[in-house]
């Protein structure tokens, strides 16, 4: 379940983003992106390699820090303005969770060492409480016999979903996930995509950068689609992709689509 | 070779072992690699002047014979006031040392972990301090225990220099029975026998842990 | 007698050493080897420090009325110890030298020994001006290695006088020149076989003493008056007689 | 400090270094280097016994003190009927010592390549030993440049060890210069100042052949 | 274009391989595998993950060596009643050509490198006409000027197509496959897929195991289904896709598919 901190504002809106740039050196990677997610929603983005999805996502965690524009999640709003400080970007990492493309799991630990280290050395929360809320989680995803496995020894979609719980072990007001079944055997796809759809069933509002156009279409709420660093259309998924507005939509929804049909 | 002598030699030898060779390198070993870890973080840090201490320390201490290292430190600073023990003085020089080499281990050990590691932890909440003893280090342990064997391995010898500044251990007690006799070539084998004992174990400590790390092996 | 010196009893320093420091501190502290037979080494290798120099250097504290406490150290570290104030000073058959004489003081020498020229037994070389041309084994302890190049000789340094014996039984060097003392306690230590000879004496004879650091004259006045009558009393030549089987005190 | 003396000994303790302590290590090295391939890609063979040959090597090497091998082949062999003057034998002491601790850092270099860098050497039609020279080798190296160059500074200074055996390189002349003064600690900080200047040299070396090899970083 | 010596037998098969067994200790994982391939012909391998496909691939090319059966590929025949040698392994090596998943590329040689290297050290060919010849084939699919670039700066899709020319270079019999667009993002994928198209027009023999059932279908002749170490099934991709006779090609198909669709 979402955590009960999921504050809106009075906008309506649990996430909003404003102008944000960012350059890596020469590369001006994001220019001005805006992006609002209503809470209890699943937004969806997509578009193509190097448009800038990652690092938005990546932005919204604190984990990379925009040159311009401003962010509010919840409560904690930030304007880029000025280099955001050790503790805003702390608030950051604490307003969302992130589920990785390469899941990013720490091998060292086990999988019920990696879903509680957060809750108890960093919330501080009692180990036995977190411990129990841990494994009702793994329950949930199906992996509760692998608790005290190392990650080595899960195949991919096993990792993806110990990733998930991770994130939601941390008890986030939002989920960012990036392309999380990109890395994933095509036959394992199904069993991580299948866990974010009860998530968004439950209510989580979650941010999904994703080439899994069918999971976006039926799972999200709305899309936003990015090119060359810049928000180019968004919308609710059936009038996205049934019925892009901008060439450039269209010409990626086609290749995309790859010369021997989905 | 003189078989009676070699038995006469064997206790004393490892007695030197005993209380000289095996607690200088263990005290020293461990004091050292704190001043790695310290080392490395500088060298990695980003901000110059603290990278620049660390390599000028890294290059002073590898560069120079720890035989000097050991002359400054208990002959040179008692001429500006600074006069310590033997033992003090010999663990100080030895670590130091350790620092030196281990510095670089370390570094390359931590440089090796993937950059997804330190944004999981930050993701999970951790500050930097955090990530880097509970994530970072311990898989960096996995990649540095070989050399960091050999640099262990090398400082059980490697404290026989300490009896230029008048502590007693393994070498320099085969030095004293070799005196009278004048048979060096025996005891010394004798003592070689010991250092390599002393070291089998340590490769077995080594292969243990090494199995253990790799547990998680990814 | 003294008054004049800064260094407080017992605080190490790298100026002189009076006597009043040494009795006020009740010890005398000697640097040596530990590992220079018969002069400085331990019993059977593994027992007390014994030697010449140590029980030399025992009777002379005991004239002055201290302790005396050793400490062992190599050979390239003992008269930086004695500069640092590790010790007071060294007895370990110091020869004295003239650039030695620039740095340091000495006492009266308790060591007189000529210097040998050792070689394998059937050897050609039969004196110090057949040595022209060929390779002499010496020690950096000591000054004969002087005498080798003066006579021509291309020198081997080694580390002592075990390695230069090995050496010269294997015929990978010509000769040795070492103290007299230090063959003849070889020879006795190796009983008698050791299938090397003395084919010659060296004029010059090596005079070895206590060291001290350089502002030291109270106490190496008290040292060699201390030295002075353990002659007088026949202690020295006691000590001697019991290494050597003669006394070497004496010129 | 006595200046005048520092400044007279620094030529000879740079001869010394020229003609002593640069070519002993280049020659170790070099060989050494050799040694350590050998004994890394025996114990990784999979052939019990060469394998259980090179781990006997190893742990033997690493395990006794070098001034006891250099004694051992100086001292030891001629009563065996073998007699090497002075510079063979400090080489052959000093190569088979860089060949043990430089096998296991070669050792683990090799295994960090993965099995499909061999797989695909095989599918291009290469033999096991094309494919360890011109695929794997060249991948180790990088991997092993930095713990090498610890071994590689170790060295610089362990050659002092051979002038126990007779040859006179930087810290014997060294010696030689302190023994009639006594001026030991001076004379030893200027060797110091030497080996540190060679040092520099190498670790110059190592970052620009670290830099080269990083070209084709994966 | 495929090398002169494509030598087809007296049965008109470029490849035929019977009954092959392999066990990983007690893990039997082919249990007698059966594979024909007519010369200029693509064979798909398909069939759930585990069941043996990257085995029998690597089988063909003296990777791993079958424990029982028997393998001909052009005139080289070995039965592994008894272990392989070297030489025959050699010669296996030599028949055909694999393009790996993983791509393997060697990272310390330039792309020209990568190519060139076979048949120059190991052919023994002349470096400057070899040179000229990659160069030609880097050229086909559109790297000629990629020639001294490192791997490392290449995309996945580049650095698949540079794994393919390498094995084109060494003028095989034949190409083996295996999932060689498994690993790249889906906006690659097409490019990859793309090359192969050409190939199979060209007239290559090729053996391609695949998860893009879009290919098969359009590109394979002949298309055979793996499930537990033996084929299942085999048939035309219109037959197996469209009217699959067993029940477990049927589940896998379906499986494959998706629960957001294709
Ligand atoms: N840390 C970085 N340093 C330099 N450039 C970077 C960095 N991270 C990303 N970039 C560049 O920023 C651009 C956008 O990258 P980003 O990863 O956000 O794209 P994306 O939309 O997620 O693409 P993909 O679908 O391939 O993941 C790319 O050109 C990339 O090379
Ligand atoms: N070298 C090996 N050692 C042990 N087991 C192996 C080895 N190679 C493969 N296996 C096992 O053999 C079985 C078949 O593997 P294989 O890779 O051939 O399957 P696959 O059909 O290619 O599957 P995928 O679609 O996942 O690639 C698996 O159970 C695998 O774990
Ligand atoms: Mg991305
Ligand atoms: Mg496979």
């Amino acid at each position: 379940m979402p955590s009960e901190h999921t504050d809106a504002a009075a906008d309506g809106l649990l996430l909003s983003a404003r102008g944000l740039h960012k350059s890596f050196g020469e590369n001006h990677v994001l220019r001005g992106v805006d992006l609002d997610i209503a809470p209890g929603t699943v937004h969806a983005l997509i578009g193509p390699s190097g448009s800038g999805k990652t690092t938005v996502l990546r932005s919204l965690n604190g984990l990379e820090t925009p040159d311009a524009g401003s962010l509010r999640i919840g409560d904690l709003a930030i304007d880029f303005a000025r280099p955001p400080g050790r503790r805003e970007r702390a608030a950051l990492h604490r307003a969302s969770a992130m589920v990785f493309q390469q899941h990013h799991l720490f091998p060292h630990l086990t999988v019920l060492g990696n879903v509680t280290i957060g809750p108890v050395r960093v919330q501080g929360r009692d180990r036995d409480e977190a411990t129990a809320d841990a494994l009702a989680l793994l329950d949930r995803v199906g992996l509760r016999e692998k608790a005290d496995a190392y990650p080595s020894s899960l195949s991919g979609g096993q990792q993806q979903r110990v990733g998930i719980v991770r994130a939601l072990a941390l008890a986030p007001s939002m989920l960012l996930f990036d392309e999380p079944t990109s890395s994933l055997d095509p036959e394992l796809v199904g069993e991580v995509l299948a866990v974010m759809t009860e998530l968004a069933a439950d209510g989580w509002t979650m941010a999904v950068v994703t080439h899994e156009l069918g999971f976006a279409r039926e799972v999200a709420d709305e899309v936003s689609f990015f090119d060359e660093g810049v928000v180019v259309e968004r919308g609710a998924p059936a009038q996205l992709f049934g019925d892009p507005r901008h060439e450039r939509t269209k010409r990626f929804l086609q290749r995309l689509q790859g010369p021997f049909g989905g | 070779m003189n078989w009676q002598l070699v038995l006469d030699s064997l206790g004393p030898i490892a007695l030197g072992a005993i209380t000289g060779t095996i607690p200088l390198t263990l005290a020293s070993f461990s004091l050292g690699l704190l001043i790695a870890i310290g080392m490395a973080l500088m060298r990695i840090s980003g901000i110059a002047w603290l990278s620049a201490v660390a390599r000028g320390y890294i290059s002073v201490i590898r560069g120079t014979p720890m035989l000097v290292q050991l002359f400054v430190i208990f002959y040179g600073m008692p001429q500006i006031g600074i006069t310590l023990d033997p033992w003090p003085s010999a663990i100080i020089a030895l670590s130091l040392n350790v620092g030196g080499y281990a510095a670089e281990i370390i570094r390359a050990a931590i440089l090796s972990i993937p950059r997804g590691q330190w944004e999981a932890a930050a993701m999970v909440g951790m500050s930097r301090g955090q990530a880097l003893w509970r994530i970072v280090l311990p898989q960096a342990a996995r990649v540095s225990v070989p050399p960091l064997s050999n640099t262990f391995i090398s400082l059980v010898k490697d404290t026989s220099l300490a009896s230029v500044i008048l502590v007693t251990e393994l070498f320099r007690v085969a030095q004293r029975i070799a005196a009278p006799s004048g048979e060096f070539l025996t005891i010394y084998i004798v003592a070689a026998v010991v250092y390599w004992v002393i070291c089998l174990v340590l490769a077995g400590g080594q292969d243990r842990l090494e199995r253990r790390l790799d547990r998680y092996a990814v | 007698s003294s008054g004049s010196e800064p260094a407080a009893s017992g605080e190490p320093s790298s100026t002189g050493l009076t006597l009043e420091q040494v009795q006020e501190a009740g010890v005398l502290v000697v640097g040596t080897e530990g590992t220079y037979s018969p002069f400085s080494f331990h019993e059977g290798g593994a027992g007390e420090l014994t030697g010449y120099d140590v029980e030399v250097i025992t009777a002379v504290a005991e004239e002055l009325g201290v302790e005396v406490e050793f400490q062992e150290t190599q050979w390239d570290a003992i008269f930086a110890g004695l500069d640092s104030g590790r010790f007071d000073v060294i007895a370990n058959q110091v020869s004295i030298t003239p650039e030695r004489l620039e740095r340091y003081e000495f006492s009266t020498p308790y060591t007189y020994s000529p210097g040998v020229l050792i070689v394998p037994e059937g050897s050609d070389i039969t004196g110090f001006d057949a040595l022209e041309g060929r390779t002499s084994a010496q020690s950096l302890t000591s000054n004969w290695a002087e005498v080798a190049t003066d006579a021509g000789a291309d020198v081997e340094e080694v580390e002592g006088f075990a390695q230069a014996a090995e050496l010269l039984r294997q015929g990978r060097v010509d000769a040795t020149i070492n103290d007299r003392l230090t063959f003849l306690d070889y020879e006795q230590s190796q009983g008698g076989e050791t299938g090397l000879e003395v084919v010659a004496e060296t004029e010059e004879v090596s005079e070895s003493a206590v060291a001290f650091r350089a502002g030291s004259e109270s106490l190496v006045a008290a040292v060699d008056e201390a030295l002075a009558a353990l002659a007088a009393d026949g202690t020295l030549a006691e000590i001697s007689e019991r290494y050597f089987g003669e006394d070497v005190s004496q010129p």
